[in-house]
């Protein structure tokens, strides 16, 4: 499946905030080292997030670019 | 031209701006100039512009610096103390490269001083009373009517370079009547926002930031050379002043606004008395007219500066001299207005023995 | 998938100049965001004052000018009076507006001045390294009160929202949080408001932003966003202090 | 031909509106002029001033520094502006406020109980206008018919009727004068 | 005969430079008086700033400094801070304090500093020659309110004691007028309150007093007097709107 | 004097205010000197002194000019922007001839300008930044050590002669840490409240009314004669500075603080070379050594003036040198600091050919 | 019987306002002028003054100089 | 004798404190030191960087305009000095944070993989102490000795604990600067 939550790694500082903030706790610090020398966030479990946003609107270097949603399956 | 008038000097300022298109007044009272604010507080609002009685000097300056920034004709008025307290203000313009004006009706100081006319605040308006390196057109004029004309001309040359205009004048020149007839008005349906002002993009193709702030000493240093840059130019291009029998001179008189035109007189009566002495007399008192000075050191015996002040723009005239003649000086302090006759008598004392 | 959030447009490429978890950068994306819903962002001037935030012309993609430190209020109040047709804002710190600046901004309040200030408390002078701001809780240890804040020699935080709401200028004056989702949410709402008092011409409108300083407050990001809910808020509480007819 | 005046007295004297109305019948004949307000050094209630000159050439300073003539509205002004007289200099006087004589043996000096006049001609106010008319006869700065005519410039809308008044005052102090001059 | 009212000896014999029926002499007065009975005069610094009232110190026999316009409660603190046993108080207009001077005032109020303000509230800026002032009615005519004070240009008249109330700093605020004996005798009372708020260290403590300016009102000190109580006590309503513990 | 310790400039100011008697300080924080106001703000307290961060630079000021009038030893520090805002401040303090001492970390300009190292408000500084005709006298170290000195003369001066003593400093002064030996502390249980001081009139038989106001102008003449006088007293007691290989110079660079120091290494390579290059540094910018610069006019063959700024201590040197000899000058802007190596290049070129 | 209210007629600026407040009507502007060209109130009946002070209290000036009350008799 | 150094990296890397420490160490060792902090243009969470001066006579300028020595914590720093550097100047980079090449050939460069020996020390922020001592062991501005005893003046209170693992950081430093030097 398509990432619900896509992060742009170069912009994120590492602070742990969208971690701190996600209800599912889906998201995580990385390993990975950012030009700036930051472990960018990384969605860890795409299935077992909700797309509530949360990570989006308190990151603060808008480094969450963007939340998705699954269309609801028509019945 | 239309009809002469009897008015007052501060409102004859405020008149002239609004025919020079003066858009917006921001200011704040202060004595002797109140009459331009009131003034303006009458008149604008009949035309639509804008007049805000600000809360402080300080806020007054920072309002002309907003509406400068979208390119609108904007003043404001003040003395001594109040524009002492826009410095910062004025060093903000400075580094911005927008265009106002701002007039200095000086009075007595330093300090609360009192309310007659001095012209102690050469310095500050020269030199810079702000923090860094800039200069600001400033224009001395020495009757109303002079003052009325050049209103328009400091709009002129304030949009011209986008640059602060000083309109430095007195106690004196706000407080006294005299006829003065203004010129046409100028057609503000004309006026257009200019590509760099900061009204919002709208369909500019690129955004525009007025800022002062460079953090790279690089930067901010290609910036000030920018400005030196502007600056050199106003000095070849702007400078004026007027030389009052001057043609045939022995001895010349420096001297600006007020004292200028006592100085005038003083030329009379040396003259009546045979002497041949000339007034050159700074319009511009930045840019100073160096150039025509150092020449006339090559044709007269001495200087005779007078200042109501300690002797501030005798620097500038020493300068300009750069030892070539001796240069003299003369000044009253604190709002205390010299006459001709004093001047007179002093510079006899120079001449030697005589007197 | 359905796109519910995406970085807004006004907000530009640049890197924040923001220290890690500084929520300044909240408080932007708030205000490009409401800027593109409210069709606002080609009639807007931005007013960025010195603070950390000095530089936020580099990320809110408006017209901008930056003003002497405390002159915001005033800077906007000269664009607004010779251009009406502008949106004109100011983003400030709370040295800035309630230090240096509160001449400014009181008499703008006063005036019902047209304009809408966006103001940040985080509690010190984050630009200059963390000095006691007028917002500095009691007790709170700064770079120059170092042996934490003492009423008796440095007065009271100050409560800008509660004082200006004593004017009858102010047409909106609110005060919200940035230290959760919730909070942020009714953050926005509250500076919509804001926004529509000045685009509805009713009046002067504010919006204080509680927020944090992690680097000066010497936290974690997380460390200091608790701080705000447990430290901070009970001092200064979220709420509407002022809301004119027509600011809906 | 240049003739400069003072003219002093309490702020409410009409010190101002005579000193603007004699510039202003200077400026309608075309003639150089400048008018400089000074308010005492007690910024409010205290005595105030200004100096009037009119010219066939441009003037050099406003400021009148030892005037040859002064119209003088009270004592204070008397205390400050006797020792600047020139010498052969004219004061005239509003007596009914100047209880004192003049000291200076070198000036002329003309003392007009100008405000019982006024009262008589039936309004204290035009007291200045008898003082500058008196002035304006003996000193010839300006006809009389420029300084009435200069009238109408100040007193419009609600004040228009008292323009007869003011006339009178003014020949009034002309009549007063030209009795001082032949009874020279 | 025993005699109840005496020109009080810290009135000095000068007399003053204010307009026929201008309060300001009563505001002297009851400042003299208190000063006296409260065995302050040896230990007291005035601070005048500009405005009508600069002469002050010609009239009120005590130590005094000018200040700046609108910088009366800087330098006062600067006096108090570094001398905390003298009694520092300022006189200050409506221009200095509440215009240009706000900043000053608001801070010293919220940091509580230990002075006493004294703030003449006549609606105008007396010493220029009558503009309008913060405190100028909605409608009345100034000589920079030509067409009278309008609210969409000019703003709202500003009430400080309401808007300091809302400060944690202050120990004593207060409204009074000088309209008529009996609102002076009150007047007195709320000052005295003020001076011992000082006294006692509690804090900082200002009194408005709402008083009247005949001349650019272009009335009769009676009619001055007249219009206090009919236009202007119902916008400025005297009252006590802060009053710490330990003021009585 | 004690041990020595490595301290930035900032602080060293703190420390050396302490320690020569500043009983309060009042200011506002502003880069690059924060770290003097949050030195202040830790010992201060407690030594039971007062410090005070006040709400803005003009409210400094004016706690600082209210303190002064107690007699009290006050201080307040801040950097361009800060400074401008205090003109009106300064003024007064000037009229009402009260001691106190302000430091300048001046910093790039003009308006916001950058946080980088910068000479561009010696003119606000010498000739007055503030309305009227007044001087403060202006300290301008060019080590760390040397601020540490001048702090004990600069407290003392604005006592002996009731004015201002600004210390002017840059940004890299404020910021740089060098090591540093501290004067021993004043005896401040012997300061005593001075007959003028306004603290209440207590035993006094006359109270005490400071004041910069004069209404008569011929009053205001007279206050202003006694600043000149004062003025007078100071130029001829308190002019201080430094030459460095001067005695045999045919050059003579000028610098002042910052450059000054850089300014002696090229002189050492000039003497290195073979060049006889010396050095004149103004310690006191205001007083300015006139008297100095004009003997040494006979000797060399130029004057070479070096600043960050675009020439304005030239003026001074121009002045004193008045036209004898050709004045050069070499800056830089905006907070570029200049190296020995480029002004030694400089000053070859003015050599001619060689370079 | 002595002056109940002692006037200082060189410090009176003829405002009024004592006359205005008096209860009972008993001061007046005067005819007589001071030095400075003003009319100095005066008592007019020193009988009918009841020595409130009303006018002290709201003379601007310091014009008012004393207020006096007659002893009460002892009955 | 006079020895410069840049010293750059992120703040938080330790970047002021490892050139006060070498500045400590010069005036503990009686020389001229000056120590110039400067903060890059992004005042906040951006690069940070100090001039440190040592020598045997006055400094002129505290400036370090074009590096003879730099220690770089990050890229962007590289970015920023390597172009400045004097030819032959001596580049000490912190290689687990600066993952390209150095371009000049002009210049001598030493790699050290600091960060993730110093996580070997036990601790990632002595990274600075290795390449400091690497440093002091190649251009001998102070004695290795100094600087293990300035440590004293910034680690005290809580700390002092601290005092060993930078010891023993700034030996490894100099430990790999020696094989560094002994490889060449
Ligand atoms: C006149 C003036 N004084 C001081 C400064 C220094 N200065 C810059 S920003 C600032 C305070 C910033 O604090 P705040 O407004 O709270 O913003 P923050 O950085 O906390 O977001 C100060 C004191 C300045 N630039 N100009
Ligand atoms: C910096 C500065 N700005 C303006 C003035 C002029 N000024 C002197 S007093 C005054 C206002 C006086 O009004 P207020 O404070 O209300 O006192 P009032 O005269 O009404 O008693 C003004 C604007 C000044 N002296 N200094
Ligand atoms: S959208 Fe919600 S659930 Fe998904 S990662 Fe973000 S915070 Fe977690
Ligand atoms: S909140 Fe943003 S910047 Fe912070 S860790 Fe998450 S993605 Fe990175
Ligand atoms: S210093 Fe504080 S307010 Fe400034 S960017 Fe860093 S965290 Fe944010
Ligand atoms: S102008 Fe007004 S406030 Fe000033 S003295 Fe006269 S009446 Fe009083
Ligand atoms: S004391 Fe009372 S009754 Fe007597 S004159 Fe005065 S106001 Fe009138
Ligand atoms: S109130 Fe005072 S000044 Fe006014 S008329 Fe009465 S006595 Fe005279
Ligand atoms: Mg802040
Ligand atoms: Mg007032």
């Amino acid at each position: 499946m398509e990432k619900k939550v896509i992060i742009n790694e170069e912009r994120c500082k590492s602070c742990g905030l969208c971690v701190s903030v996600c209800p599912k706790h889906v998201l995580r610090i990385s390993d990975r080292i950012n030009s700036k020398g930051y472990h960018p966030a990384e969605l860890f479990d795409n299935e077992g997030c909700i797309s509530c946003g949360f990570c989006y609107i308190i990151c603060p270097d808008m480094a969450i670019q963007e939340v998705r949603r699954p269309e609801p399956v028509k019945k | 031209m239309g009809e002469k008038v009897l008015m007052k000097g501060a409102e004859a300022i405020a008149e002239a701006a609004i025919r020079a298109g003066c858009m917006a007044f921001f200011g704040y009272p202060i004595t002797p100039q109140n009459e331009t604010p009131e003034y303006f507080s009458r008149r604008m609002p009949e035309l639509g512009r804008v007049f805000l009685q600000a809360e402080s000097e300080v806020a007054s300056i920072n309002m002309v610096y907003g509406a400068a920034c979208t390119g609108t004709r904007v003043i404001t008025t003040s003395s001594s103390p109040g524009i002492s307290l826009m410095q910062e203000g004025f060093s903000y313009i400075a580094n911005s490269n927008v265009p106002c004006v701002v007039v200095n009706a000086m009075r007595g100081g330093p300090g609360l001083g009192d309310i007659a006319p001095a012209q102690a605040d050469y310095f500050q308006a020269t030199k810079g009373g702000g923090h860094g390196d800039y200069h600001s057109i400033v224009l001395a004029p020495h009757t109303i009517q002079e003052t009325a004309d050049l209103m328009f001309d400091a709009f002129d040359l304030a949009d011209k370079y986008r640059i602060m205009v000083v309109v430095l004048v007195d106690g004196l020149m706000g407080q006294m009547m005299e006829p003065v007839e203004f010129k046409e008005w100028v057609d503000v349906s004309k006026f257009k926002t200019p590509e760099w002002a900061t009204v919002g993009q709208g369909d500019r193709k690129e955004r525009n930031i007025i800022t002062s702030l460079e953090i790279l000493p690089e930067g901010l240093e290609k910036m000030n050379l920018a400005l030196q840059e502007k600056y050199k130019k106003i000095k070849e291009n702007e400078v004026r002043l007027e030389e009052y029998e001057m043609d045939d001179a022995e001895y010349a008189l420096t001297a600006f606004g007020t004292v200028a035109r006592i100085a005038k007189t003083v030329v009379d009566m040396a003259r009546a008395d045979g002497i041949k002495l000339g007034l050159i007399r700074p319009i511009t008192v930045w840019p100073f007219p160096e150039k025509e000075i150092a020449k006339r050191a090559e044709q007269v015996k001495f200087f005779f500066d007078v200042e109501m002040n300690e002797g501030q723009m005798l620097e500038d005239v020493k300068l300009a001299v750069n030892g070539k003649k001796p240069v003299h000086y003369y000044g009253r302090l604190g709002g205390v207005v010299p006459t001709a006759e004093e001047i007179y008598g002093e510079f006899k004392k120079l001449l030697g023995g005589k007197e | 998938m359905k796109l519910i959030y995406k970085k807004p447009d006004a907000i530009t490429e640049r890197d924040t100049t923001y220290c890690p978890g500084c929520p300044h950068g909240i408080a932007h994306r708030l205000v490009a965001e409401l800027l593109e819903e409210m069709d606002l962002v080609k009639k807007t001037v931005i007013v960025w004052p010195v603070g950390c935030s000095v530089f936020g012309y580099y990320f809110i993609a408006t017209d901008a000018v930056e003003a002497a430190h405390g002159r915001a209020c005033a800077m906007a109040t000269g664009i607004k009076r010779v251009h009406p047709e502008s949106f004109v804002m100011t983003y400030q710190g709370d040295g800035d507006l309630a230090s240096i600046g509160i001449a400014e901004t009181v008499h703008a309040a006063a005036r019902g001045e047209r304009i809408s200030v966006v103001y940040i408390n985080n509690g010190n002078y984050g630009m200059t390294g963390g000095q006691m701001a007028p917002t500095t809780l009691i007790g709170q240890v700064t770079t120059t009160s170092p042996y934490g804040r003492k009423p008796e020699l440095n007065g009271f935080p100050m409560h800008v929202p509660e004082m200006l709401a004593a004017l009858d200028g102010p047409a909106y004056i609110a005060r919200a949080a940035l230290d959760s989702p919730q909070h942020i949410i009714q953050a926005k709402k509250f500076l919509k408001k804001a926004f529509t008092a000045q685009v509805k011409n009713l009046g002067f409108s504010l919006v204080e932003l509680v927020s944090a300083c992690p680097t000066n407050w010497k936290m974690t990001p997380v460390e200091a966003m608790e701080r705000i809910r447990k430290e901070v808020l009970p001092v200064f509480p979220i709420g509407e202090f002022k809301v004119a007819k027509g600011v809906e | 031909m240049q003739k400069g005046v003072v003219i002093a007295g309490f702020g409410g004297q009409g010190v101002m509106l005579a000193g603007e109305l004699l510039a202003e019948a200077g400026k309608d004949e075309e003639k150089f002029v400048t008018f400089l307000p000074s308010y005492g050094p007690e910024m409010r209630g205290g005595t105030a001033n200004c100096d009037v000159i009119i010219s066939d050439k441009p003037i050099a300073s406003p400021v009148i520094g030892r005037p040859e003539a002064a119209i003088i509205m009270n004592l204070p002004s008397l205390d400050k502006f006797e020792p600047l007289m020139k010498e052969n200099g004219l004061l005239i006087l509003n007596k009914t406020l100047i209880p004192r004589e003049v000291k200076r043996k070198d000036v002329r000096v003309l003392q007009i109980d100008a405000q019982t006049v006024a009262r008589e001609l039936g309004n204290e106010k035009v007291t200045n206008m008898i003082l500058l008319g008196a002035y304006a006869e003996i000193e010839k700065p300006v006809k009389l018919e420029s300084l009435k005519k200069a009238l109408k410039h100040f007193l419009t809308g609600k004040k228009e009727k008292l323009i007869p008044i003011n006339e009178k005052a003014l020949e009034k102090g002309a009549e007063i004068a030209r009795e001082f001059l032949g009874g020279k």
